[in-house]
């Protein structure tokens, strides 16, 4: 089993997920993050002082998924989530040695 | 045409256009005037006793959680607008119409027929008692928050300002028994927050405790509500409101005794909010916020019967005991596992009861300490008992029905997950929930978005 | 010296300094003192309608995105700012400076000249009628919210309170054609409110829905408001200072009106609130705390033309109607893809109709229903169709300009980042966006801090 | 008996009952109707000003971090609590208490004894004023917020109260020498803001500024307050209860004056308004909209001591500098190390002394530029130094003791987690800090529990 | 060195960390986060208009552990968590090279 | 590649975002978590009633970085976090099998 991570844009999400329904995952979970990158921050001047915001709204997806499914969903995230511009995010995948779905107690596959 | 006038023209003019057989009978009189000047003060105590409805509902929601909080000023809209209605098809005629027995009225519904023509008078003083009814009724609405059902909420406001309070109304400002045996009740003590305090108790005590409230072996735990600054907001909208509540309670232009009354019950506002914060400081090392402003309405509600009658210094008291006494009866309702959350059964309740007795004991001419004897007091000690008894058992056959009929109490899981989602289907602030910028709405191929906004920013 | 001093020796005393030639006039008459209270009277209703717009403010904010309420905030303070210099320089004079064919005023700029000199009444006037003036504007920024660019929407501010607004107030309270043909609209069901929604409509054409507000096939979708509580917030300070919009706009000091006033004002409310919570439960099932919003400022809205010339019946009856309408216009105005989030539309312009042609049906007098022929309902017809025209006409042309000059709507990037961040440089909340406590400030080294707390906490 | 009576018979039946003495001796005359008109009349301004701690209390939470959001409204409630006892015990006799060279009044304690009887205007006339005490003190509380311990506040505000602001007020309110040299300050520019505004500097500089507040450099580095509209709604409420603070400052039922008065006041705020967003945007490039709250106020200051005296282009014209000043002076507060959370140093001090001279400036009269001569001016100075002379003393022997006793600055890790854990146990926003829902409170079995709501979703 | 992270109900968060609590567990970090599965969301009516909640707020729980006590955490977890009804959510377990305990710089199984 | 993850004290976070960059690290995500571990949460009285927080906020910092850097990076989050008392926080770092920059496809190494 893998796990898939996707940093993103915020408004990229709902795409995103739309397109992953269409490529048939069952479910994913999504996080508020913040992001610090290529992609600066803003300076800007609040009652005359600079105020610095270094980090980016980002959300988080995260995505179990069979080992043989990995490529397609990285394909569809890496599609939907792409602005061309800087601070589009990344994907990641790593592995998972086990997976319980908490209601029925099925494991890897069938816990998706 | 819509403009001021000089004063002369505009004397005749425009009351000829509004209202001309009213204009023919007054003239430029000083009854007239008078009787004029009378309208705009209790327009004034009006909207101050309405925006109390907006103190009422910051404070329920800042002292709630998040998940209740569209719920609960949900209510707050609701018992101002359902408690004026009924008042008026209902409350007031049983409050203010002809007496049987001097335990009812029973005419004026809906303003009409009875001893009284509509005019100035009786309009003005409609509106004015209104927001006192829907004050009574709202108190309940803080006591049984967080679990209580909107449908049951919305008959237990109804039944609330078309019975339950206007006959404790009758029995006293409507001139029945409790008046005639020398009840003095200024401005509402008794008859408008212990009335309120009473059917909150009734009504928490017929829920439970909300889930967590009280741990396995029923030690209360705190549920902190969501919002200090609005729960602050709240305090200081019924502070402010309060001042037409007591002042407009003089009910005649009286300078000396507004002026009066202003003070005395600013006075007993402060004295409730500085023994509120040392006592918390003494007892948790920590200035407790939302105690302070318990304090605050505990003194404000201890005033309220005598704001006319005590001393400046007989006020200041009143408020400091009522800050000390609030911080015990919160106390003492959570060790009898009645769940309160924002404190009103302390405050209208347990301060209603004070303030109505403090009247008996510091009266400036009849009070037991001022040396009028224990008459007064017995007078006290006896309305209020009346009232609790008839409060007590209306509200609990209300709450009771209720109950009965499984429509009281929202389901566990309506609970946990929050009043909003289900009574509402929104939460009251829906993106704490479910993620900023709901719905994410950036659905258009990105060509067709202008590129992402790069001034600032560098790329690296 | 700054002290109230006995009666006698204030009256003659302070009035000589602050007005000499003034006290001189009146002296201590009848006359003198019924001015003065009048004046009195206005402040308080100036200050109501004042506090309208912190109204409009946190009932704006808390219906829509927290990404956007600085913004919104910020619309709210200029507008009633920009919109008293303005209406001040220009506004008041065409509104009733010296009339040219019933159209338009000419002279009174900045106060100045013309048929009045500079009084008690004039002064008072203005401010009172400054607040209206914002007022019209203002529910404008309700229907562009979270798309128009900041600097387009002063424009609009200053167009509607020095022109658009002033000329309608020109044809009716300003004593023009419209008043002459007998129009009645007592506080500006038409005058203000349709006024605002009729702008708001067109502006919220001009500029489109908000990226999400349809999907792909045209369906509406819901953006629920961040913050249910400011939301009701603002519907209560709304109906606050409405009490003082219609209760002021007796203007003149006749208790029986104002008395009047009042409890119309207070039934129309209550009945807007209990008819949308009641269709709301019956359709979906729940009830909808902002529609219970949105139908107590409907009935506010249908209750201004004739609230002292319609009965208390009347005056529920159509709070109890705008309480549906409110409702129906929402999804109506959804169904033709207008994209209006607070429902500003539906509220000022939809009921401002019907409260204007309320009056012509159930006017105590002349009303259609009430004996006195279908005269006065034309007049309320011609008038509700020559105020919609000459503001659809002139925003039109203010919205169409803007739109063609590039300047109207946000960059979409703008709109899904939130207005916030880009028109004012810091989000409305920055510590939702940016986390708490920005910046994360502890940068010096450790041992220049004292050690972090660890009372009360146990190493395990 | 709780009811309006016809007023013939109101006036003497319930005046009877509340003020035997009083009624008999005013009688229903036209100097009766005036004295209890004013009283009215002082009642609203009584309360709006009032309302002004609301205001504070909004803007000062929403200007700061979320952390500290239960501190600083913890304060404000306290402020205007503390302050009204204190300045009944203590306060009022030193202000208006007989004098002792022009210094300071000696009797009066407890409003008791002195130069008058207990009667409506010093009753309403202490109301109006205890507010104004509040204010001065509770502008510290801005200038101090996010570092400061609420013990050490409770203490400076109780000194201020008692006797910093008193001493002022009696040097010119209460008739001392100032007074007596002739300085004009219809309601405050320096009495009240001025001397806010200079304890506010004397304590920030005491305390030292924020962690994180400047860089390694010692640049400025801004700090958003976490809530925009809390702090707009903090500004509006402001802006509504100054037209009490300064309305009410006439004094007199003087029409012309409080009609001229409430005009000069609305267009003072709105220049400030104006200038700050446009100055903003040239700078910038965007509207700040903090800045435009802090340009409404600076108006406001602004006009505070002319109110009466000054034309409305004058007025005007003092606002939009004001806007501009207060601009200035913030990022020169910022400059000098000094931090400010709120920016009460250049509101209430920069445009306090902005104000005192302007009238100097200005005044209708005796202005330098309206043909008066210097003389005028020439006294603003002087008296504008001694008040800061005196609260610069007086403020940094208070803070300097407190420094001293180490009870003035909260410890680092309090400040760097917030002031509300530390001082008050809870935070402000408990759910931000911990979670939506706590105590997460299912811990019940689930077979207790109904089963999850399914409703309206589906298995897939 | 293990990772387990589990996605529950918020409500539960309370009962499995009291159960962990008894089980040894010394530490866990929890965040908000929103799921996405076969739980749907709510269709709601709000002013009119269709409102549809796509995501469910759930918890997610990440606990370092000792590769032995593993299975008897996922045990617990999975044991506190279920309701039984869809939307229990999940338990993962993936590896950890390396743990460091930043306040004494101990590793691994120390570090916990 | 790696993935380091931190939790640690909320103030910390400037600081050390400040030693990474020095350090050449040229992005991060940090996500608000809550922590339960051997630094005890707050027991207060509120209005009356015992109010017990059992979570203290903390910061999560993900980091993905090559192997060789991974130590370097530890080392310097555990220098700047460290505060010397309970509750400091850990760091850990697990494995990774491809990261993905989305906005040019770029993997590994080249996406960071
Ligand atoms: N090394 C990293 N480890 C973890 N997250 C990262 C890393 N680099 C970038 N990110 C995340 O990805 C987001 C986008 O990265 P950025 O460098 O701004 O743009 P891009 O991915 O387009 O090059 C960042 O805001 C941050 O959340
Ligand atoms: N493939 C997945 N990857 C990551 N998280 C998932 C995945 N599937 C479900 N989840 C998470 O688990 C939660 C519960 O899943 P769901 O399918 O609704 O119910 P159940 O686990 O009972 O079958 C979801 O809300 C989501 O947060
Ligand atoms: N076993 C664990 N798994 C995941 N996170 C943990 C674990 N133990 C502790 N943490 C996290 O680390 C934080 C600090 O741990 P704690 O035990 O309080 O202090 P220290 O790390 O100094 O020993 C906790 O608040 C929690 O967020």
């Amino acid at each position: 089993m893998k796990l898939i991570t996707a940093i993103v844009k915020p408004t990229k999400l709902e795409a995103i997920k739309d397109a992953l329904e269409a490529h048939g995952v069952a479910g994913l979970t999504v996080t508020d993050v913040r992001g610090y990158g290529r992609q600066r921050g803003h300076t800007e001047i609040y009652r005359g002082a600079q105020y610095t915001v270094e980090f980016v709204p980002k959300v988080k997806l995260e995505l179990l998924a069979d080992v043989l499914d990995v490529d397609g969903i990285v394909d569809a995230i890496v599609e939907h989530a792409r602005t061309g511009e800087v601070g589009d995010g990344k994907v990641f995948v790593s592995d998972v040695d086990r997976v319980v779905r908490i209601r029925t107690g099925e494991e890897d596959r069938d816990a998706l | 045409m819509r403009r001021l006038a000089k004063v002369g023209l505009l004397t005749g003019a425009l009351l000829l256009v509004a209202a001309p057989a009213y204009a023919q009978q007054d003239g430029p009189t000083l009854e007239a005037l008078e009787l004029n000047v009378l309208v705009v003060f209790l327009m004034v105590a009006t909207v101050l006793v309405f925006i109390m409805h907006a103190g009422f509902a910051m404070l329920e929601a800042g002292m709630t959680r998040q998940k209740n909080a569209g719920n609960i000023v949900g209510k707050n809209l609701m018992t101002i607008t359902l408690g004026i209605i009924t008042y008026y098809a209902v409350g007031w005629a049983l409050m203010y119409g002809t007496q049987v027995g001097g335990v009812v009225g029973t005419d004026m519904f809906f303003l009409r027929g009875g001893s009284y023509e509509p005019d100035a008078l009786l309009e003005i003083d409609f509106a004015f008692q209104a927001m006192f009814a829907a004050t009574a009724a709202t108190i309940v609405s803080g006591a049984v928050a967080e679990r209580m059902r909107f449908g049951a909420y919305l008959t237990v406001a109804v039944v609330m300002t078309a019975v339950i309070y206007p006959v404790v109304g009758a029995w006293t400002w409507g001139g029945g028994w409790l008046d005639q045996l020398g009840f003095v009740d200024f401005a509402g003590s008794t008859i408008v927050h212990l009335t309120g305090g009473v059917a909150g108790l009734v009504g928490a005590a017929a829920l439970g405790a909300r889930i967590g409230k009280f741990d396995a072996a029923g030690k209360p735990r705190a549920i902190p509500g969501h919002s200090m600054p609005l729960a602050a907001l709240g305090v200081l909208l019924l502070f402010f409101g309060w001042f037409g509540f007591n002042g407009g309670s003089v009910l005649a232009l009286d300078g000396q005794a507004i002026a009066g009354v202003l003070v005395t019950t600013a006075l007993a506002a402060s004295g409730g909010a500085v023994t509120a914060a040392l006592l918390t400081r003494l007892t948790n090392g920590k200035y407790d916020v939302a105690m302070i402003g318990n304090g605050i309405l505990a003194g404000l509600v201890g005033i309220t019967a005598g704001a006319d009658v005590l001393s400046n210094g007989a006020a200041l008291l009143v408020g400091l005991v009522a800050g000390l006494l609030v911080t015990a009866s919160v106390s003492f309702v959570d060790s009898i596992r009645i769940d309160d959350p924002v404190g009103a059964i302390s405050v209208h309740g347990t301060c209603g009861v004070l303030g109505t007795l403090w009247v008996g004991l510091f009266h400036v001419d009849d009070g037991l300490f001022t040396g009028g004897g224990p008459a007064l007091l017995g007078v006290q000690v006896v309305s209020v008992a009346a009232v609790i008894a008839w409060v007590a058992l209306t509200s609990a056959i209300l709450f009771g029905a209720l109950k009965a009929l499984g429509q009281l109490r929202a389901d566990p899981d309506w609970e946990l997950e929050g009043l909003d989602l289900h009574e509402h289907g929104v939460p009251g602030y829906p993106e704490l929930v479910f993620g900023a910028g709901t719905p994410s709405t950036d659905t258009r191929p990105a060509r067709e978005l202008s590129a992402d906004r790069t001034d600032g920013r560098t790329e690296a």
